[in-house]
């Protein structure tokens, strides 16, 4: 007789609350008027995120890899993935609910009177709260995936409103749709890279769970398993804007509206990188020999890749793309170590990274003129005059992404250099030390050009943040600065809840 | 173990307290600040004094002093106490310091009435006299360092008291870079010296030097010659003391004269137990002092500027006394009181020089002088005794003190001694040739100078010093040199009596007969040129010597040629080298980084395509890397 | 016929598609050139199922069935959202976003 | 809580209450961070009193747990080569906030935040000489750029965000580098002894020779681009010349020396057995700085980057020193550190106010200064006799310990050396003749002379310069013993005496 699959919903929860979330809000746009629509879509949110969180402190004691028929790994470092995202999500839905910066009718023609029409009567679509929604319950899916189809549901279910989500800027709405194409594009692209990949594994293992990859290391035809693992990783290095895969970034960081920017800089990172590291340490880890060099190039070749194109970058959000590709190289200097404090520096480099990202590109959105955002450098010119405390926390945030001392981003740098160094990859802490030197340098030119240059004649100025923006900057900024000097208080636990369960 | 005496501080402290005070409180004691400074110098020539009466109470063995003060520096082995040492070598120097050096204060009272400065001229001279006295009482080497580099200080100040003049400035600088020079010597001395004997005091390196080999005492002797070249002004370091004479004459006098230029000689006397265990090093210093006698001399023929010429014939006499101190035990007596003798009369003549000047407006050219000596009678009666003592009549001073150096020089033995003797007899010849030419053109012959105000004697204050130190040009040789008086005296410093009169090649009477010959051919081709030439202007047409001689036997441009030049054109390059290569290094990452940025730019072209295109070459990347490191 | 020969036929469905996402200019083609490689991979999938006697492959393939289904859903609304925009529906035309 | 952390943390403190209370008059501002770095001083003093001389251990040490997980602790503690370096900054501090009174008027942020800046460096200068924890060392090493960028490129003048952003470029890759050092020492210990920062533990790993020398490279580089040593010292004369007087001060006075002192903490009581394998190269590279940089100073026309060059000059004396591996050597480099310090002080303050008051920083722009402006010419010409190592100031006794120490174990180091002091008496003396000598300058005639407060921000100064060349004794017996330590440690003994008695 046939059973039905267990499933326990108590572990699941989390997940199961952020979708529920989304579908009440694909319900909420469908039938609620439209005037209630925005505050109704912004609770459903953040009831849906806090009650995640809720249920993720609950079971953060927790571990099983039967929590969905073998699929899930519901475990330490998942929960802390997922705890991530969650809180990088609260944050950014407080950036994304400033309305303003989306189309009122996505369908609607740029210019077309259509579009005049809907931003005049203030009818503002809200399909952005469910769509992100969907978008975090994908991030809370992957990196928790344990078997290869449930890797490659969450990998669509989490990109896939993202490339909507792209397309969906009020301004220079050419460029936004040209970034979701091209976004969707290439994101398509790398997933069917993806799951060939994934066939060939599966045709190596027998079996589509990582563990059993694993297992079957040594007495299967490695052929397929390089394809497998060469193809599996195109997908991943993809997501992470690993070079050469990292193409989409900058323009779709340019593209996308700024709030989206920022979700999708924090988080997709956390989730790739929770999937990345689940993949090579608990499926790959025995086929190290394989992989590791491979990884290891790719490293070296992103984070000096993105350092050194950024430093001619005129445009700040391009600029802070080619920031995080270098920071992808960073973060894979800690999938290449493959020790356990490897895995604790990468956590605790997504969720410093996460949140010093979010704030950035919060402050981003603030500087505007009569057009919209202004991202051209060279108008930011002298903003350290204008608006000093905005520009000093800005000038903050970048000095974290350097990574120096008392900003979290050094912690985080160090912690990960120093699990490489352990894992004898002695060449990358080299290479990354050096790379962070150039980088350096076009963070300081940003702050130069803010504080150290008179400023011209230019109506581009902050404006006055609403207080949900307000909110979010504010904490993103205030966990970045506490980190930076505390950062026991989160490293301890990166380090009790670095454990993936095989 | 020696004794101590509780005084020998206040000899440093004295001056040294007066000249902070001069120059701190300022123009408020202008009014009294030279009646103090005079009143230090004196004091402490009466403390020299009643040292000196002490001393000579007590036995030979007995008579240094010791006054230990503080330590100083304490690092590991090296252990250096700020302590004095007088000895009879240091009372003699006291007391001329501070006995001359008084009466060119006095002199200065009236000299410098003058000068809006005159308060700061004599804080710088108390400063002057307190480094002096420390050159001569520091018990060790680095203590005398001290005082050393501080007498260059106050010499530097005192040539450019007048630096409102670019030149005099010029001079100066001059002067404290040539003595930089000889005080590097003096401080890799002092370094070879703890490398070898771990001490750097006098008596801990005497104590030693019979063990050290004859390598490393060699190099300390001819680092400690290069260190009293640069200070008195031997060859070849000697350009800067011409240039010297742009300091107020009674500077002249004292430092470039009487005291701080015969440092040198102190210093190798001082370190005699090294230069006698050294004989390279010491044949180097008779060859250093041979030289400078007579370039100083030649050089002295040919100036017209009264006090340069002076100063010519002092870096000749010094030649002198380096050169006799290169000669063994029994020379460095002889060289010490030559430096005394020197002192007086030397002194006494370049403030009777500053006597002329002051009545002459200030004019050095002794070529505008002429016939002054009816004007300025007792200027140039003392003058003359000064002038009698240098040419080494006896019964004068310079007849003892350098007959003994001329006979010493022909009795080192062989052909070295035949040479030297030479060498001196014909320096002999030149000083008295030059010194006449001074005297016939300052005092005697027409009037030249062109205008009509006759030139006045000068005041009391000048002549009295002026009539003290001609005194002592007159007997000061006869008292040293009764009886072997100084040479008895330095006998327990230096040990002269061990090889005297061992091997004599020419007695003193054959010596003084011939020298007094030298003498007297100098003297007569001087009167003859100079009894009654029209002297307005310097000749033309002079030979290549004379020429060379005027220009200071090409001193100054040897030096340029060979230093000057270079290392300002090395100065230039190293500006351009800093700039393009080591600087342009650093940019050159700067534009690489750039370059490859906006190479690596263009990759990123817009194209969903290429894109693609990347990807895929990424993939296939990725499966060879892995293909050929795993096959 | 020996079962390789579908995995063949899936790698040179595969590269067909892959090479297709370059040359192709026309966002549907080039989206369906995509397809044609989640295809591949499904065929892929479904080989493999055969040749380790299980069915997990094959449950896969279904997955990607419906997951490729989205896939267009949401390709085809930016596709069109763009040519309304632009009146041009080739990949080159939207390359206003680079260096 | 130890009386180290007081003082460290005051100018913090002091910091913070600058920047959160609102107030905008600039004099109440001045005086209070006057009020702040002076109460420093004299706790620094009590610090001073209450030192054991004799004891080589770290005094005054404290220790709480920081960041746990990577054992890095707030670890503070000092010896004798800290503690002068500590009074060393301390001292400086009020000086130059009397001296600089009106530096940070026509700055681009302000007055206040000027002397924010001012007391947040001064709390980072102490820690980063205290820190015994190799983690918060750095931290204090890289976070100390940060005010110094913004008081050069804020309050600077000519070409000052240049100047300011090549300085910090420069300190950041070497501070990378040494980043990457000491995570390789970190994993190292974690491997014997179990993961630690703590110096001490540290100093005893057993490290095979290879992974030492890269290790010691990358800290020494960084040390070497901080002193700075030829030939990565070409940011130095940039920031000099564009940094404010009283920037530059506590740049060249007092961070710079973060660079050699950092040789002895790391280098070589880390890494004793790679510093001796480095020497030679080490001792060359000393020997080139002080004839280039002397030769450069020659060659300055700018008083400020006169300064700048003259100090490379003398930082290659520190690194001689240092590597002479005697006691001599270490103490009088040491000491030497101090007295740079005190001097470059005088050096920039009097050409700054000479700059002021003529509005030009070229040498040649001033001339007979010494009779317009007297005690200005005069503090100045003192000032330049002790960076010409004048017997009796100050810097002779250092130059002296350095040449003799080095001597006594490479004699030819020591001779080129010497012709350093050589070099010395041109680059004082030509500028000496131009500013301070000669015909007075068209312009100058009624330059002012220094007032009060300038008067009383410089004695200090003058008088440390002239009693620590008398008597520099308090100073070197809290040196010696823990200089004596440093060699020991490294493997050396002072060389005999070539004859015994």
């Amino acid at each position: 007789m046939l059973t039905a699959p267990s499933l326990s919903y108590s572990l699941l929860a989390p997940m199961l609350i952020v979708f529920g979330g989304a579908v009440a809000g694909v319900l909420v746009e469908a039938f609620l008027a439209k005037t209630h629509r925005a505050a109704v879509q912004l609770t459903i949110s953040l009831g849906a995120l806090l009650l995640a969180l809720q249920q993720l402190w609950r079971i953060r004691d927790l571990s099983s890899t039967t929590a969905a028929v073998n699929s899930v790994a519901i475990d330490k470092a998942g929960i802390f993935l997922q705890a991530t995202v969650v809180l990088l999500a609260l944050v950014a839905v407080l950036l994304i609910a400033d309305q303003d910066n989306f189309v009122a009718q996505a369908s609607a023609v740029p210019g077309s009177s259509e579009e005049i029409n809907t931003l005049q009567q203030k009818s503002q679509q809200t399909e952005i709260f469910p769509l992100f929604l969907f978008a975090v319950g994908g991030m809370m899916l992957f990196p928790v995936a344990t078997d290869l189809i449930t890797l490659f549901v969450a990998l669509e279910v989490f990109s896939l409103p993202l490339y909507l989500l792209a397309g969906l800027s009020r301004r220079k709405r050419l460029l936004s749709q040209e970034a979701a194409l091209k976004y969707f594009l290439l994101g398509a692209y790398a997933s069917a890279f993806f799951l060939f990949g994934a066939a060939f594994l599966y045709g190596y293992a027998g079996t589509i769970s990582l563990s059993g990859i694993s297992a079957a290391f040594g007495t299967a035809n490695e052929v397929f398993l390089l394809i497998g693992i060469v193809f599996l990783s195109v997908g991943l290095l993809f997501k992470i804007s690993a070079v050469p895969f990292h193409s989409w970034t900058p323009d779709v960081y340019q593209g996308a509206p700024t709030p989206i920017t920022a979700f999708m800089a924090a988080c997709t990172k956390v989730a790739a990188f929770g999937a990345i590291l689940r993949i090579f340490y608990v499926g790959f880890a025995q086929s190290q020999t394989l992989w590791q060099p491979i990884i290891t190039v790719i490293a070296i070749l992103t984070m000096i890749f993105g350092s050194i194109v950024a430093i001619t970058q005129r445009d700040i959000k391009r600029m802070l793309a080619y920031s995080s590709i270098a920071h992808a190289g960073f973060l894979l200097s800690g999938v290449v170590a493959l020790n356990k404090d490897g895995l604790a520096a990468s956590l605790f480099y997504l969720f410093t990274y996460g949140f010093t990202t979010l704030a950035a590109f919060g402050i981003i959105g603030l500087v505007k003129d009569s057009a919209g955002e202004v991202t051209d450098l060279n108008r930011w010119i002298g903003l350290g005059k204008k608006s000093p405390l905005v520009a000093g926390v800005f000038a903050f945030l970048l000095l974290s992404f350097a990574g120096i001392p008392l900003t979290s981003g050094f912690i985080a740098k160090f912690a990960i250099f120093s699990a490489a160094y352990k894992s004898g990859n002695i060449a990358l802490v080299v290479v990354g030390v050096l790379a962070s030197a150039i980088a350096a340098f076009f963070y300081i030119r940003v702050i130069i050009m803010i504080f150290f240059t008179d400023p011209v004649n230019d109506s581009v100025s902050v404006i006055i943040p609403s207080v949900k923006s307000r909110i979010s900057i504010t904490i993103a900024t205030l966990i970045s600065i506490i980190l930076g000097l505390a950062p026991s208080l989160l490293l301890n636990g990166a380090d009790n809840f670095a454990n993936f369960l095989r | 173990m020696l004794q101590t005496s509780a005084n020998l501080a206040w000899l440093i402290a004295l001056p040294l307290f007066s000249s902070a005070i001069l120059l701190l409180i300022g123009k408020r004691a202008n009014s009294w600040g030279h009646v103090m400074a005079c009143i230090v110098s004196a004091s402490t020539f009466t403390i020299g004094l009643v040292e000196f009466f002490a001393m000579q109470s007590r036995s030979a063995e007995n008579r240094a002093v010791t006054q230990k003060l503080f330590t100083w520096i304490s690092v590991g082995s090296l252990n250096v106490d700020a302590a004095l040492l007088l000895d009879q070598l240091s009372i003699c120097f006291v007391l001329l310091i501070t006995g001359v050096g008084t009466l060119i204060h006095i002199y200065s009272i009236a000299y410098m009435s003058l000068d809006l400065d005159r308060r700061r001229f004599f804080a710088y001279l108390n400063l002057f006299i307190a480094a002096m006295l420390l050159l001569v009482l520091g018990d060790s080497y680095l203590n005398l360092y001290v005082g050393w580099e501080g007498v260059g200080l106050a010499s530097y100040l005192l040539i450019g008291f007048w630096n409102q003049k670019p030149a005099y400035a010029t001079a100066a600088k001059k002067a404290f870079v040539a003595n930089r020079v000889g005080d590097a010597g003096l401080s890799l001395a002092i370094m070879i010296a703890f490398a070898t004997f771990g001490d750097v005091s006098f008596s801990g390196i005497k104590e030693q030097t019979e063990l050290a080999s004859t390598t490393q005492l060699t190099a300390i002797g001819l680092m400690l010659l290069l260190a009293a070249c640069g200070k008195s002004a031997q060859f070849p370091l000697q350009s800067w003391l011409g240039d010297a004479m742009a300091g107020p004459t009674p500077v002249s006098a004292l430092i470039h004269a009487a005291t701080m230029v015969t440092a040198g000689v102190y210093l190798i006397t001082r370190s005699n137990f090294i230069f006698d265990a050294a004989p390279t090093a010491q044949l180097m210093v008779v060859i250093v002092g041979g030289i400078t006698l007579l370039f100083g001399a030649i050089i002295g023929t040919a100036k017209d500027d009264i006090k340069k010429a002076l100063a010519a014939s002092t870096m000749s006499q010094i030649g002198y006394m380096i050169l006799a101190t290169g000669l063994g035990p029994i020379g460095y007596a002889f060289a010490i009181m030559h430096l005394l003798t020197h002192g007086f009369f030397k002194a006494s003549m370049f403030l009777g020089a500053g006597s002329v000047m002051h009545g002459m407006k200030d004019e050095v050219n002794m070529r505008r002088y002429g016939g002054i000596g009816k004007f300025m009678p007792i200027t140039a009666l003392t003058f003359g005794l000064a002038y009698l003592a240098i040419i080494g009549v006896p019964p004068f001073a310079g007849f003892y003190s350098k007959d003994k150096i001329i006979e010493t020089a022909f009795n080192a033995g062989g052909s070295k001694g035949l040479l030297l003797g030479i060498t001196t007899l014909l320096g002999a010849m030149i000083t008295a040739f030059y010194m006449t030419r001074v005297v016939l053109l300052t005092f005697f012959g027409n009037e030249r100078w062109g205008h009509k105000d006759e030139p006045a004697e000068s005041p009391a204050l000048m002549l009295i010093p002026i009539g003290l130190l001609s005194v002592g040009s007159v007997v000061s040789g006869f008292f040293l040199a009764r009886g072997e008086a100084l040479v008895h005296w330095l006998e327990p410093v230096v040990n002269p009596l061990k090889e005297h009169h061992s091997g004599e090649f020419l007695s003193p009477i054959i010596v003084s007969l011939l020298t007094l010959t030298a003498v007297i051919i100098g003297i007569s081709i001087a009167v003859n040129k100079y009894r009654s030439a029209q002297a307005d202007l310097a000749p033309e047409k002079v030979s290549i010597l004379t020429t060379a001689a005027r220009k200071d036997l090409f001193q100054d441009s040897i030096n340029e040629a060979a230093f000057m030049r270079p290392g300002q054109s090395l100065v230039g390059r190293l500006l351009k080298i800093d700039y393009l290569v080591i600087d342009g290094l650093v940019r050159a990452v700067g534009s690489v980084s750039l370059t490859a940025a906006n190479k690596l730019r263009t990759l990123q072209n817009g194209y969903v395509r290429s894109y693609a295109l990347m990807m895929v070459i990424g993939a296939l990347a990725l499966i060879a890397v892995i293909w050929s490191v795993t096959a | 016929m020996a079962i390789a020969n579908y995995l063949y036929l899936s790698a040179i469905l595969f590269t067909i598609g892959a090479i297709g996402v370059v040359v192709r200019r026309n966002s549907i083609v080039v989206f369906m050139c995509i397809e044609l490689m989640l295809n591949a991979a499904n065929l892929a999938f479904v080989t493999f199922a055969r040749i380790n006697s299980n069915l997990e492959g094959q449950v896969v393939a279904f997955f990607t069935m419906v997951v490729a289904a989205c896939e267009v859903v949401v390709g085809l609304a930016i596709i069109v959202t763009i040519y309304r925009s632009r009146r041009s529906a080739s990949v080159d035309d939207a390359s206003l976003l680079k260096r | 809580m130890s009386l180290l952390t007081v003082i460290g943390v005051l100018p913090l403190i002091g910091a913070i209450i600058l920047a959160v209370v609102p107030s905008k008059n600039s004099e109440l501002i001045k005086k209070f961070a006057l009020g702040v770095t002076l109460i420093v001083a004299v706790i620094s003093i009590l610090l001073a009193t209450g030192f054991d001389k004799a004891d080589t251990k770290m005094q005054y040490v404290q220790s709480n747990s920081w960041i746990s997980s990577f054992n890095i602790n707030y670890a503070v503690g000092i010896d004798g080569i800290s503690l002068v370096l500590i009074l060393l900054a301390t001292i400086l501090l009020p000086i130059v906030v009397l001296a600089t009174w009106n530096e940070s008027d026509s700055g681009r942020w302000g007055v206040k935040s000027f002397y924010v800046l001012i007391l947040a460096l001064e709390t980072l200068m102490i820690g980063v000489f205290a820190a015994t924890d190799l983690f918060l060392f750095y931290v204090f090493f890289e976070a100390m750029l940060i005010p110094i960028y913004f008081l050069i490129g804020g309050y600077g003048s000519g070409n000052r965000s240049a100047a300011a952003i090549k300085f910090l470029l420069y300190s950041l890759f070497g501070g990378l580098l040494m980043l990457a050092s000491i995570i390789g020492i970190y994993v190292i210990s974690g491997n014997q002894i179990g993961a630690t920062f703590d110096l001490a533990q540290l100093a005893i790993l057993e490290i095979d020779n290879q992974t030492e020398n890269f290790l010691f490279l990358g800290f020494f580089i960084a040390f070497a681009i901080k002193a700075p040593l030829w030939p990565f010292h070409t940011w130095l004369p940039d920031a000099a010349k564009s940094a404010t007087p009283g920037t530059s001060v506590l740049l060249l006075g007092v961070l710079d020396k973060v660079g050699t002192y950092g040789m002895i903490r790391f280098c070589i009581e880390l890494f004793p057995d790679a510093s001796k394998t480095f020497t030679p190269l080490i001792i060359t590279l000393a020997v080139i700085s002080i004839i280039y940089g002397a030769f450069m100073a020659i060659g300055q026309s700018d008083i400020k980057g006169l300064i700048a060059f003259t100090s490379i000059s003398h930082f290659g004396f520190i690194t001689m020193g240092i590597f002479a591996m005697t006691s001599q050597g270490m103490s009088g480099a040491n000491l030497y550190m101090v007295n740079h310090g005190f001097s470059t002080a005088a050096l920039f303050l009097i050409a700054g106010w000479m700059m002021a008051r003529r509005g030009s920083s070229t040498i040649s722009d001033f001339g007979g200064l010494q009779r317009v402006t007297p005690v200005m010419a005069w503090t100045f010409f003192i000032a330049g006799m002790s960076g010409l190592a004048l017997p009796g100031l100050s810097s002779f006794v250092s130059e002296f310990l350095v040449l003799v120490g080095t001597y006594t174990r490479y004699p030819v180091a020591a001779v080129i050396g010497t012709l350093g002091i050589v070099l010395a008496a041109l680059y004082i003396l030509i500028p000496v003749q131009k500013a301070l000598q000669g015909p007075t300058t068209p312009g100058n005639e009624n330059l002012k002379d220094l007032n009060i407060r300038e008067k009383i921000a410089i004695a200090p100064v003058i008088l440390v310069i002239v009693i620590m060349g008398f008597y520099p004794k308090p100073v070197l017996d809290v040196i010696n013993p823990t200089s004596a330590q440093v060699v020991t440690n490294a493997g050396f003994t002072d060389p005999l005496a070539q004859v015994s008695k």
